[in-house]
Order: C-alpha cells, then structure tokens, then sequence
C-alpha cells in the first residue's frame, strides 16, 4: 500500500506541468494558432532554475523566502490528496481543514513576498488576490464539507474514494452544485480567465500574475511549479467528484484518472477562450453566488 | 452614661459661644467629638438601663447611627482643626458652637424613646444647622440657609401633626394614652386604624424631607452645594441617617399596629422615586457638591427602599446607613480641599485635582468607586445584600430598576468626577497654600481605611448589631 | 499543598507593585525586585495548575470570611487551573517586557502606579479563577475592572486616554451588575451563595431564559462579544502596550471563564443556549475582522482582533453546550477543547502582537500604520517574531492558531452527525464561518506585515527606526517559541484539555476518552504534516542556494520603467484593505473625507476613510448623549424660587394622602 | 363657659382669614399676636379640673409670653429695620388666597366631622379651627413674597398644630410640651436672625431675589 502511495505522490509532483501545456495548447487551436509545445513548462523551469536572480534593494529575506515557502505548503497539500481514488500518504478525520488553510499559508506569504518590493503594482495585486481568495475560502470549505457529508467520512481520501460513486445516487443534486461551485474556486485560485488573465502584459489588470512582477531565476520557478501543482490538486478533486467510478485494476483507475485530468485542463482551456475577464468588481459577486450555491447544497443534505 | 454624652458637647458649645479668642476655639469642637466618641465606647461596653422611666434608652438601631455619627463626627472634628486655621478671616464661634449642639441633638435624637421628644430634638438639630450653612456669608448660601430653614421646618411641623395623630390614635379608652415607643409597639393592634395610617402619611412627609428622600428633597442641593465640605459631611452622613432612624421608630408602630403593607410599598415607591431623580439630575451636573448631594438623596433612596423590602434587606440597610455615613464622610471632606485648593466647585475650572492634590484627589475618585458600589468597599456588601432582598423574593421589577437608575448614577457621576481628578491643573485656578496638609486629608484617607477594612472584615458584633437592629424594627 | 501554593501565588502577585512603591530612589533595583515578584508568584501559581491539570491534584478549601453572605472558598479544578496559564503567564512576561518599555528610571512614578496596578490585576484574576464563592468572586471581578481602568489612565493627560478608560469602566461596571442580578436570583434560590451547592440548576423555561440572558450580557460584555465589545478598541489603545496586552489576552479570558463556570453549573442547558453562544461568536467574528481590516491605529487593529478570537472562542463553547445538550461526547470534547486552547493560544500569539506593536511604536512614537514601513531591515527580530505572531493568529498550519482553529471546526464538522431534522446540525455553518475569519484574518494581517514591516519607509520616524532592548525581544522570543511548539505538538495538550472538558460539563473523564483517542490520532497527523511542510521548506532553501550561484545584483523595483519611485507610491494600509471594507461597507458606514484633484494642475488632493466603532459611535454615543440632554431639559424646567419648593413638598404629601385613599 | 370657648375658637378663625387678606405687615403681626394671646388662654379654658394645675398655667402662660409678646416684638424690628410697609402682590393675588382660605375652612368643619376623635366631649370647634389654621398658614407659606409673611405663615401653622395639641394635655409631659414651645421660639429666633442678614445682604426682604441657586 505504501508503495502505491509514493506512486501516487511521483506522479503528483511530474504531472502538473503537462497540465499547464495542455491548457495551452486547447488555446492556441482555439485561436487558430500552432502553440507551444505540450512540454513547454519542463523546459521553462529547467531555463529558470540555471539562470542567476536580480534582488530589489528595497526587499528583505521574506521576499526570498516567499515562493520556497509557497512551494513546500501546496506540496504538502498535496500529501493530503487522494489521486485517482487511492488513499493518499497521510489521512485522517479533518485532513481537508489542513489542506484549505495550506493553500491559505502559500497565499500569505506570497503576499507578503509581493508587498516587500514595495511597489503600488505588487501591492495592488496582493490586495486583490487577498481579498478575493478570503471570499472564496468559504465556498471551497462548504463544497468539501458537502462531500464529507454525502460520503459520510471527514477525510479526503475518504470523501474522494470509493465511497464517492454510490453517493451520486443519494445525492446528485447536492454533488453536482458543489462541483460547479469547486470549479469556480478552481478558477478563482488558480487565476484563470474569469477571475485573471495569466498572460497579458498591463500590470493594473493583473492578480496573481502581478504579485509575481519581480521575481526571477530559481524563484519564478519555483513559484511556477507551486501554480501548476496547485492546478493539479483542484483538478485532482474535480475529477475525482464528476468521475467517481470504480475500477477494480490500479492501472485502468490511473488511466482513467489521467484521462480525467486532460479533460479537466481542456475544459479550463476552453473556459479561457470562450469567456473574457470579468471586471474587479464582478468577480465578489461571482464567488459570493459560488459559496451561496455550496451552502444550498449543504441545505439540501442536512434538511 | 447616656447623660453624659448629650450634656457634655452642650456644655461644651455653651464654652464655645463664650470663648472669645478666635484662633483656638476649635479645640473644643475636638474635645467634644473625643468625650462623645469615648461615651460611645463606653455604651459599647455596657449596656445602659432605660432613663427617666424609657424617656431615653439607647436600643440597637439607635446605636448603629450614633456609632456611625460619632465616627464620623470625631473625623471632622480633627479635620475642622486644620479647616479652621485656614478660615481664620471668619469669626467661627457661630460654626464650633453650632456644631456641638448640632452633636448634643443627635445624640438626643438616637437615645429618645419617646416620639415627642424626638420631634423637639429633630427639630433642635434642624435650627443648629441653619447659621452653620450661612458660614461662607455669601448671597448664595444666605440662600441656601433660608430655603434649608422654610423647608425642613414647614416638613416638621408636619411632622409634629403627625406625632399628634399618633398619639390620638393611642389615646381611644384602653389604649396606651402615650407616646414611648415601647408602649405603642406593645398596644399594636389596639391603635385606632384611621389614625396611625394618617399619622404615618404625615411622618413619611416629615422626616422624608428630613431625609431629603424625592419629592421632598429640594433644600438638599442648595444647603450642601453652598455649605462647606465639613458641614456637607456631617448632614449627610449623620443628619440623615437621624431622620431615617426616625423613620424606622414609626414604621416600627406602624408594624406593631399591622399597617406596615402600605408602609413598604410607599417606602420602595419614595426610594425608587429618589434613585430616579437623582440619575436624572446628577447627569451632566458641573458642580461637584451639588452632584454628591443628589449622590446623598440616592442614598436615601436605597436606604428606604432597604427598609421598605423587609426581610432580609432590613440589616443591609442598617449596614448601609453605617456606610454611608462614612463614606459620604470621606467624599464630602475631599471635596472641601479641592473646592478650597481650587477656589471653584464647578468642573469647568476644576482639573487635575489627583496631581495638585496628591491624597485628596485620589481619595475623591476612591470615595466615588466605594459608593457607587463597587467591591471591595463595604457599600458595595450593604447594597448587595439590599438587591438580594428585593431579587430574592421575587421582585424583580424593583431589583431591576435598583440595578438600572445604579447603572445610569455611575455614568452620570463618573462623568463629573473624573473631570475634577484626571489630567493635569495648567490653566485651572491656583491658590497656594491650600493644598493637602495632614489634618485635612488624613481624616478622609481614615474614615477610607475604615471603609476598606469593614469590607474586607465586617467584625462579627456589628454584623450581629445590624441583625438586632433589623429585629426590633422590622421583625425579621 | 497546593492550596497553600496557590494562595501564596495571589498573595506574593498581588503585591509584586511594592518593591517597586519602597525602592524609588534606586527605581531600576525597584522595577527589577517587582518584576522577579510577579515572575516567582506566577511560576508558584503555574505550578500548582500543572499539578492540578495533569496530576488531577485539584482542590476545593473554605474558610468563613467575616461579611454578609460571603466565604473564602477557593476552588482549583482543572477548568480554573487551564485558565491559569494564560492569567499568570502572560502578566509575568510582560513585566519582563516593561523593563525596558516603561523603565522606572525614566518614568518614575508613572512606572511605580503602573507596576502597582499591574500586580494588582493579576491577583485578582487569578482570584477570579479560583473562586468558588459569589461575593469573593465579585470582589476579584471588580478590583480587577478598577485596577484595567487604572491601567489603562496611566498617562490621563492625553483626553483620548481618558475617554477611552471611562468607557471601559461603565461597560464593566454595568455589566456586573447583570451578574448581581444573576448571582441574587441563584443565590436566594438555592439559600447559598458557595457555588458548590449551585450544580444542577435547572435551566428550564423563562426563568432558566432569563438566567442565561444575564450571564450573556454580563460575561459577554467582559469578553468582548459583539455588540457589548464597543469599550474594547478604545482600551485598549489608549493603554501601554504590556498593559494591552494583558487586557487582550488574558482580561477578556476571565469573561469567557465566568461564562464556562456558571454554564457548568445548569445540568442540562437547552440546545438554543449553544446555538445562541454560537451565533454571537460567528458575528463577533466575521464582523471582528471587517472592523480591524478598516483601522489604521496599529493597536485599535489588534484590538478587534481580540473581539474576533472571543468569538472564534464563543463558537467553541457553543459548541461544546449544543453538545451538552444533546448528549454528544465527541461534540463537547471537540467544542471545548478548541475553544480553551483557543483561549491559551489567544492570549500568546494576541501578546506577542502587543509586544510587536510596542517595540514599533518605542521606535517610531507612532501607531499609524500609514506612516511606517520598511522596519524589517532595521528591527530584524522584532519583524520576524510579529510575523510569527502573525502567521499564527490568521491561523495558519505550522502554528498554535491553527490548531485550536482546526479542533473547532472538526467540532462543526461532528456536528453533522445530529439526526437529519434537528436544527442544531446547523452549527455545521460554524465551520464556513471559521473559513471566512481565517480568510479575512490572513489578509489583515499581510496588510500589516506589509505596510508596517515590508517595503520602504513612509516617515522619516520610520526610516531611522533602531532595533528594540534585548529585554523587549526575550518575552516575544518565548511567545513565538510556544506558539511554535503548541503549533508542532498539538497531541501532547489535549489530555489536560479533556480533563478540563469533564470538570466543567460534570462528566466523567472515560466518557470523553474515545474522541480524545480520535483527535489525538489526528493531531499526530498534524505533526507529521507539519513536520513535513518544514522538511520541504528546508529541502528547497538548500536546492536553492546549490542553484543560486552567481553574483545576486541589487536594482530597482519594476515600476514599469517610472525612474524615480517614491515610498508614497506604495500600496497603504487603508488601499489594501479597500476591496473587503467596501464589502463590508453595509456594517460599519465608513467616513470619507475626499478631496478630488482639481483643474489641469491639481495642488493638492487628499483621500482619508475613518471607519468609528459602529456600536459606540454610531448607537451608543449618539443615545447616551440624547437622554443627557433630556435630562438636561427636564432640569432647566425645576423652578428654584422656595416657594415652589414648598408647593413640591405638599404636593408629595397630597399624593401619598390620595395614593393611601385608593389603598384604602 | 363653653360660649367663651367657642367664642374663642371663632375669633381664631376670623383672624385667619384676617392676616390671608391683610397687605399691610404692622396689621398681620398684631394679628397674629392675638391669635397667640387666644391660643394661650384656651389651655386654662380647656383644662379638666381634675388636671393638676401647675402644669396647665405654666403651659398658657409660656405660650402668652413667646407666642404674644416675644416673637410679635422680633417681627417688628425685622420691619423696621427693613423699612417695608406693605406686601407686594402675592404669587396668587390677595382675593384668591381670600378664597381659597375660606374654601379651606370650610372644608376643615366638613372634614373634622368624618375623624373618629376618640373623647369626643372636647369642643365640636376644636379640630376644625386647627385645621383651619395650619391650612392658612401653609397658605401663607406658599403664597406671600416677603419673608416676614412667611415666617407669619410658619407661625399660624404651629398654632394650628398647639390647638390640636391641646387634645393630649394629659399624656403630653410638661417637659415635652416645654420643649415644642421652645423648638417654636428658637425656630422665629434663627428666621429673625437669618432675615435680618437678608435685609443687609439683599437690602430687601423680598424672596423673589433669592433665585441663584441652578442646577
């Protein structure tokens, strides 16, 4: 069983940025373009990690510290995860409450890592980054919490096993309004189209991308990496709730499981080409309406 | 013994009003409030037989009060030694002599047995405060004299018709056909109804306005907002509390005669009433004596609303009256030195008073923590086991109303006192030479002490005193 | 022995201020001998809690004490033992911190009040924690009200210091006199006023309603609950900062106590009682956060913090009643044991804060966040342990917040476990609500890490900042140290906190063991985690520095190419805060004074938003201020000519005549 | 000899409803001095023979000396000194204090009739002229501008309360009876002396001036 775990968390920590190239890819035929290549993301972290780094005078050892930190927190969220149905390394009663607040820590102190340069842009997309994800918190901890109590168990293994398939049975309805309520916080989280456009170029629109202006070499990369990770973990979850299939061999679940994850970086591809970004002052709303949605479906189970 | 100690301070006064030497007349005052205080002691000790066939006895609730004034007395008797040298471009003759007969007729107020008596004590007591409020020789307290005299003597000689209806109410064939307490207590229901009820309506009015209890209290702010510190200390500490004891002699005919349902309701009514107004008038006040005499009717109020909830709260009261002498003491006395030091009682050139006055000041705030009842000052136990009277046996509206107009009186005081004592004095007023000197601030840090440690430690023959006091008149 | 220990404690606490009062001609000597006092007296009481706590060594003695209805009757049982830490440990580190804060030889007097008053309060919290008398427990309550409210005029000059302490006193005193209320009506009730002959009242119907009505307001109004927290901003900024951080951390604990030992003594409490406890908290929290979000004074910030964590404590100790109230173990045990350690937690990372806050406003003589800024580079320690303190009263996983955080949240979580039409499975919204403060917490506090600490200097203050006194580092480096170690090792606590949990919800200690077995199991996976986020953390930093070879250039900020940023350029406190304030704005009306730049070249244009304490500034002033005048009216009404005085006096004869006529 | 006490009680309330009407001071005082004259001599009038007399002609005879020679004498000098003639307008006017006077005599006779006294043998006047006089006075009281009126009207309130007091000759000791009379005498003698420093402080004896003291 211990090696099945370790398998699971191999292929967590390589996958990811395939995902990214996927998502890339879904947009550049979209538009009609070629594309960069699927292993684009490889070779960017390979480049990054070689170059050397340009420090800010005004910054301290937090602005150092701050990718390494937001690094290791979604990699330990992700010790957490149940990939394709197997029980992951570490679960227990209440493992779900951990892995939101670590994605809070990495949020945190890459904040903290943007307002040391000391510049209105860096600022500017910590606070919007900060306040969105604080208004997005409670729609992700409702949706896990609707999962729990369909599956009945309080872990994520748990909530993301077995259990989950006989669980549409009983309570489709509830499974399915915390799906699309996840796939907002998933779009959310991971500053995607709707929420943030993660290539333009004019800082003053920018989220997260902004907050990571100044960063450069092993930092920039390690912060790209902790994005793709972080993609995958959501994904992982989304999967996971929409296909909550048994498969008897390991192998036809790791299949369908990464089946699975293409088709979820496809539809955030797609997502990405066919909306546009929302203005500031709609997103609130957007993620309000997310965790209204999560807590009727709650309603709906506990009545 | 009982002789003694009410022939000696009017002899005593008598000297006084002949002594022609300005400077240390005062001393007698001192000698005169140290032979009360050691008569006191010695009433203490043993237990006198009644006089003068039952004229004069010193009974259990006569002695709470006395002790409590002679505390209190001896107090500012040190305190006037200091006050006095420094109000030495005022003949004070008037004022030493005033005060001891004003001793003399509270002594004669607690010991008298017979409610005629009573009355021409009482009413003794009201004409030796009159010249003493006139002692600043101003327009406003020439004022303040005038309307104290008016008032309390129109209440009395209501109270004197009262006293008469009383003593119609014994007189029928085979009833007492007097007017000591003892007898009316043991002819009880032989009273003619109509009467002692009339005679109680008419007593409450009297010594209510004695008392300064709500509707009768107007004289109070005027008498204690012009007369100085030392004189406010003792009419509120002492004065009043003669006239509550008075008020408990009747409501304990009263009882005796089986009328006293009437008697409670309309003595928690009158007490509510007082604690009301005082809340309101006290909000804002920018004079602080005239604030700590609205602070002396809400006493008064808590005092007939301990009497009037029977029970348990009878002791609490009596406990109460102790404390309230003292503590009153304590506020009255500091406040003379600030007025004094500052040359204005009104708290808009009145600040800093902790910083110029270093033991005053402080006293002043402390004064106002221990009467708005706030532990570990012994006020805080006396109205605890008041509110516990009233919550205790079901009433809440009167426990919630007790507690509400407490509340509203904390703000509204709080207010002005920590105007007068916080900050520092630039810009206020400054008269040098009036600042704290030993006799007149160790008096108040004493009678504070005296507060703390009865807080802490209520000696087990008072609390014992309080319980028979509470017995002989409300029967608990 | 331990009662004696104990009581020497209070004793030697209490009077830790006199060294301090006889030695002031050689004032350092005198600071030094008060402070090992206060820090002997506590190690005293913290011993005899540790051995109430973990040996079961508790006591209950009592001795007749000479005043109306009260006895001397101590009580330490490990609910009063677990509020004990907090009570004697925080004081004695901030005395360690006033050293060279509020030195005696600098301030003279000043100092020697404030070490007075500082003894003085923690004696009588600690007898508050020990009482088991009413009266002697109200005789701890207000001395220690008087003694917060002498504390906090230490410098009365300033008339924002004035107000505030006033403030803070009415709300106590008014407050208690809810409890005299409470402990009138039990007392006489029951015929005793030792709370061992109060268990197993009933708190069924109104009575039992109204009971509950006055606890709430009286303790609530002490802890800080919403709406009763009104006095709490101004206290506690107008105060030292050690004095603060008493206040916050440990003064507001004795609410939450007084609301856990008379709860303790209802048998069974109704379910609405939780869910009432419950809902007060989540408000007080939510809107707690929204309130510090929007303040610029560092330490009013803090300040809401406090009324934000009583609330995250509140949903505990709901909680833990709903649990009472339908008999589930797991949900008291789990609803406890986070809002206790919750109260420990409080009152450490709350005093680090304080600490954090003094040693910024001792360099920079102001609390304006919006002038400071770029201090991590000269006070290297003192920003590293505020970001400690930070990291953990936002909650976050390596540290203690985290952990009490967690343990209320698996309460909400059991609480779905309830049969499907009960309505109190809708404390399971508790746990969202925890998400949301955590959430907002966490951008409070980047906002002032980042505007205080990061980026460059706002004021010239701020740019010549010089690292505090070692002696103001050492306390906050033991805050931070236990923050990270309760944060590390959260297993090792809970079976103190189930010993606590059965004294106060009177059962046994086997009916908590199986969800005291089950959160022990999680909490070592807590550990592990951690254990492992920090090996990561540590693997990267070497990956790094093996990558990182070459020369590390210093330039510019990217400023999109602006040759000449400025430090006003940077993001303040009040922008960053803007997004979740104008969500917000619907609570608490924010006042914004903006003056538009004007015409092709503008002078000067200014933008400043004040958010005033909705319930103080905006109800209760406004109200207080309307009866004044009223009475003020009915005052200039009442005559002063003698003769209406006379009319008045007859007319109360008249009255009282005709109300005896109707009696008749 | 029961004419000459209702003759007696009459005039005491003919002189009532006199000094309610008069405006001019010299008049009220002598009118008030005979109403104490009256009252002194109803004792001896009253008295039951059986009573040892001592007692009673101490009683009149202290009464006739404060109450008819001393306090009238005090008044004048009080006048004098202030050089006042006559009342100013009282509060209510002179008619309606005229009629409220009579309205409460006649109450009073209406009203003394429903007590229960307990020997009603006494004299049917005797209550009813008290209560008409301690009404008139607290009509004074309340009514007159110039201290001396008010003082008179405190004077005709004790008079009032001494008729009622002649009730309980027997059971009121002589010491007692002393003491109400000298309470009486001390109380006009501090109001002489306390309106005589009103006089030089307010050169006026008009209360109107009283009116400094505001909350």
């Amino acid at each position: 069983m211990l090696l099945r775990a370790l398998f699971q968390i191999g292929l967590f920590l390589l996958l990811p940025p395939l995902l990214l190239g996927v998502v890339n890819r879904t947009k550049a035929l979209f538009a009609g373009r070629k594309g960069l290549p699927l292993l684009q993301a490889y070779y960017d972290l390979a480049r990054l990690l070689r170059k050397g780094a340009v420090y800010s005078r005004t910054t301290t050892w937090t602005f150092r510290a701050g990718p390494a930190i937001g690094l290791a927190s979604v990699a330990a969220a992700g010790l957490m995860l149940a990939v394709a149905g197997e029980p992951a390394l570490v679960s227990f009663a209440g493992d779900f409450v951990l892995f939101a607040y670590l994605l809070a820590l990495a949020r945190f102190f890459t904040a903290l890592a943007a307002l040391d340069t000391g510049s209105s842009f860096e600022g500017m997309g910590a606070a919007r980054e900060v306040s969105f994800a604080s208004m997005a918190e409670p729609a992700l901890f409702v949706s896990l919490i609707v999962l729990a109590r369909a599956t009945g168990t309080l872990s994520l293994s748990g909530m993301l096993g077995p259990g989950l398939a006989p669980a549409w049975s009983t309570a489709a309805p509830a499974l399915l309004l915390a799906a699309i309520s996840l796939y907002v916080v998933a779009l959310a989280e991971n500053a995607r189209i709707p929420v943030d456009d993660p290539n333009t170029h004019l800082e003053l629109t920018m989220i997260h991308e902004v907050m990571v202006l100044d960063h450069s070499g092993p930092d920039l990369a390690f912060i790209l990496y902790g994005a793709s990770l972080k993609l995958f973990l959501f994904g992982a979850i989304l999967v996971r709730v929409v296909l909550g299939l048994r498969f008897e061999s390991l192998l036809a679940a790791e299949a369908a499981f990464a089946a699975g994850m293409v088709g979820f970086a496809i539809l955030v591809g797609v997502t990405e080409s066919v909306m546009a970004r929302l203005r500031l002052a709609r997103v609130p709303q957007m993620l309000v309406g997310a965790s209204v949605l999560s807590v009727f479906a709650l309603v709906l189970l506990l009545r | 013994m009982i002789p003694i100690v009410i022939l000696i301070p009017l002899v005593l006064g008598g000297m006084a009003f002949a002594w022609p030497e300005n400077r240390n007349r005062p001393v007698f005052l001192l000698v005169g409030a140290a032979a009360h205080a050691a008569g006191m002691a010695g009433l203490w000790l043993r237990e006198e037989p009644p006089l003068l066939d039952g004229f004069l006895f010193l009974d259990a609730a006569g002695k709470v009060t006395l002790t409590a004034t002679s505390a209190l007395f001896l107090a500012c008797a040190v305190y006037a030694q200091g006050y006095l040298r420094r109000r030495d471009d005022r003949d004070n003759r008037v004022f030493v002599g005033g005060l001891l007969v004003l001793l003399s007729a509270l002594t004669m107020v607690g010991v008298a047995q017979h409610l005629g008596l009573l009355w021409v004590a009482i009413e003794l007591t009201t004409l030796a405060t009159a010249p003493l409020i006139y002692f600043n020789r101003n327009a406003r307290s020439l004022e303040a004299a005038w309307k104290y005299l008016l008032v309390c003597s129109l209440g009395i000689a209501l109270a004197l018709l009262g006293t008469f209806f009383l003593a119609l109410a014994g007189a029928a064939p085979g009833g007492p056909r007097s007017l000591l307490v003892g007898d009316l207590v043991r002819a009880g229901p032989a009273l003619s109804k109509p009467w002692v009820r009339a005679a109680f309506v008419f007593l409450l009015v009297g010594y209510g306005t004695k008392m300064g209890l709500a509707p009768l209290h107007s004289w109070k702010p005027d008498a204690y907002g012009e007369a100085p510190g030392l004189l406010g200390a003792l009419l509120s500490g002492g004065v009043t509390s003669f006239a509550f004891l008075a008020l408990a002699r009747v409501y304990q005919v009263c009882r005796a005669a089986g009328e006293d349902a009437f008697a409670r309701d309309a003595l928690v009514g009158l007490g509510l009433l007082s604690m009301a107004l005082a809340a309101v008038f006290m909000v804002g006040q920018r004079d602080f004596k005239r604030m700590l005499a609205y602070s002396s009717v809400e006493h008064m109020g808590i005092l007939a609303v301990g009497l009037g909830l029977g029970g348990s709260a009878v002791p609490g009261a009596f406990f109460h009256s102790l404390n309230n002498g003292l503590s009153k003491g304590v506020l009255f006395l500091a406040a003379g030195n600030i007025h004094r030091s500052f040359g204005s009682k009104v708290t808009d050139d009145v600040r800093g008073a902790a910083r110029r006055l270093p033991v005053s000041g402080p006293l002043f705030l402390a004064g106002f923590l221990a009467v708005t009842g706030t532990p570990p000052f012994s006020p805080f136990f006396s109205e605890f086991v008041i509110l516990n009277g009233a919550l205790g046996t079901g009433r809440y509206w009167v426990g919630g109303l007790f507690l509400l107009f407490m509340a509203a009186i904390f703000i509204g005081m709080g207010t002005t006192i920590l105007k007068v004592v916080q900050g520092d004095d630039a810009g206020t007023p400054s008269r040098p030479g009036f600042g704290d000197s030993w006799l007149t601030a160790a008096p108040p840090l004493v009678l504070m002490l005296v507060v703390l440690a009865l807080g802490l430690w209520l000696p087990r023959s008072l609390a014992d005193l309080f319980q028979s006091a509470a017995h002989l008149v409300a029967g608990s | 022995m331990t009662p004696a220990l104990a009581v020497l404690a209070i004793a030697l606490v209490t009077a830790s201020g006199l060294p301090g009062l006889l030695l002031q001609r050689r004032p350092a000597l005198g600071q030094a001998l008060s402070c090992a006092a206060l820090c002997a007296g506590s190690a005293l009481g913290l011993a005899a809690a540790a051995i109430a706590l973990f040996g079961g060594g508790g006591f209950a003695v009592s001795a007749p004490w000479h005043v109306p209805l009260g006895s001397l009757a101590l009580r330490l049982d490990p609910l009063s033992a677990l509020f004990l830490v907090p009570i004697l440990g925080v004081p004695a580190l901030g005395a360690v911190y006033g050293l060279s804060y509020f030195p005696q030889s600098r301030l003279g007097a000043r100092a020697v009040r404030l070490q007075l008053y500082y003894g003085l309060i923690t004696g009588s919290m600690a007898l508050v924690a020990l009482a088991d008398n009413a009266m002697l427990f109200l005789v701890g309550w207000e001395v220690m009200a008087v003694a917060g409210f002498l504390l906090v005029l230490t410098d009365h000059e300033k008339a924002e210091c004035q107000k505030a302490a006033f403030t803070y006193l009415a709300a106590s005193h008014a407050g208690t006199f809810a409890l005299f209320a409470f402990f009138c009506v039990v007392g006489s009730q029951r015929g005793s006023f030792d709370f061992a002959a109060w268990q197993g009242l009933s708190a069924a119907g109104r009575a039992g309603g109204w009971l509950y009505a006055l606890l709430l307001v009286g303790f609530g109004s002490k802890a800080g609950l919403m709406p009763l927290h009104f006095w709490l901003p101004g206290a506690h900024s107008a105060a030292p900062s050690h004095v603060s951080a008493l206040m916050s951390g440990v003064l507001l604990k004795t609410g939450i106590y007084g609301l856990l030992r008379t709860t303790g003594f209802f048998e069974a409490p109704p379910a609405s009682w939780g869910m009432a406890v419950l809902a007060l908290g989540a408000v007080s929290g939510v809107l707690g956060v929204g309130l510090a979000l929007a303040q610029h004074d560092l330490k009013r910030l803090l300040a809401y913090h406090s009324v934000e964590n009583i609330g995250i404590i509140a949903m505990g100790v709901g909680l833990a009643l709903v649990g009472r109230a339908r008999g589930e173990p797991a949900l008291v045990f789990l609803g406890f044991a986070g809002g206790a350690l919750h109260v420990v937690n409080h009152s450490l990372f709350k005093s680090l804060l304080f600490y954090g806050a003094g040693s910024v406003q001792h360099a920079c003589h102001t609390r304006d966040i919006e002038h400071l800024g770029g201090l991590a580079k000269a006070m290297r320690a003192t920003s590293f342990l505020f970001l400690v303190g930070a990291a953990a009263i936002s909650g976050l996983p390596p540290l203690n917040g985290f952990v009490s955080e967690w343990l209320v949240a698996l309460g909400a979580l059991r609480a779905m476990d309830l049969p499907r039409g009960d309505a109190a499975a809708f404390a399971v919204l508790a746990a969202p609500a925890l998400a949301l403060i955590g959430g907002l917490a966490s951008a409070c506090f980047a906002k002032v890490q980042g505007t205080v600490f990061l980026g460059s200097p706002r004021s010239e203050h701020a740019a010549h900042a010089r690292e505090s006194p070692r002696a103001m580092l050492v306390p906050m480096g033991i805050l931070a140290a236990a923050c990270a170690t309760i944060g590390l090792f959260p297993a090792l606590l809970l079976p103190a906190l189930r010993s606590a949990a059965a004294a106060w919800a009177g059962l046994p200690q086997a009916a908590l063991a199986a969800p005291a077995a089950r959160a022990a199991a999680s909490a070592w996976w807590v550990s592990i985690v951690a254990a492992a986020l920090l090996a990561g953390l540590a693997g990267l930093a070497l990956l790094r520095r093996r990558v990182l070879r070459g020369p590390t250039p210093a330039a510019e900020t990217w400023g999109c190419g602006f040759s000449a940023p400025t430090s006003r350029m940077q993001y303040t406190g009040s922008s960053f805060a803007e997004i979740l304030t104008g969500r917000l704005a619907w609570v608490f009306f924010p006042r914004i004074r903006f003056r538009p730049p004007q015409g092709l070249f503008p002078r000067t244009a200014s933008f400043t938003s004040e958010v005033p304490d909705t319930v103080l500034d905006l109800a209760l002033s406004p109200a207080l201020s309307f009866l004044a005048r009223i009475a003020l009216k009915v005052r200039a009404w009442y005559p002063t000519r003698i003769h209406f005085h006379a009319v008045l006096l007859l007319l109360g004869l008249v009255a009282i005549l005709s109300w005896r006529l109707l009696w008749w | 000899m029961a004419a000459w006490i209702d003759m007696v009680f009459i005039l005491v309330v003919v002189i009532d409803l006199f000094t309610l009407a008069s405006s001019r001071l010299n008049a009220a005082i002598r009118a008030v001095a005979l109403q104490g004259a009256l009252l002194s001599v109803l004792p001896l009038l009253l008295a039951s023979w059986e009573h040892e007399i001592g007692h009673v002609l101490l009683l009149s005879l202290g009464a006739l000396a404060i109450k008819a020679i001393f306090i009238p004498w005090l008044m004048f000098r009080a006048i004098r000194e202030a050089a006042i003639r006559r009342e100013v307008e009282p509060i209510i006017g002179f008619v309606p204090s005229m009629i409220l006077g009579g309205v409460g005599v006649a109450l009073a006779f209406a009203f003394s009739r429903g007590l229960p006294l307990p020997s009603p043998e006494r004299h049917a006047f005797l209550v009813p002229t008290a209560l008409a006089t301690v009404w008139t006075g607290l009509l004074l009281v309340v009514s007159r501008k110039k201290a001396v009126n008010q003082v008179l009207g405190f004077l005709m309130l004790e008079n009032g309360v001494f008729v009622f007091g002649l009730l309980l000759a027997e059971f009121m000791p002589v010491m007692v009876e002393a003491g109400v009379l000298l309470d009486l005498f001390a109380a006009v003698f501090v109001m002489g002396i306390v309106m005589f420093h009103i006089n030089r402080e307010f050169s006026s004896l008009d209360t109107e001036k009283l009116t400094a003291l505001k909350d």
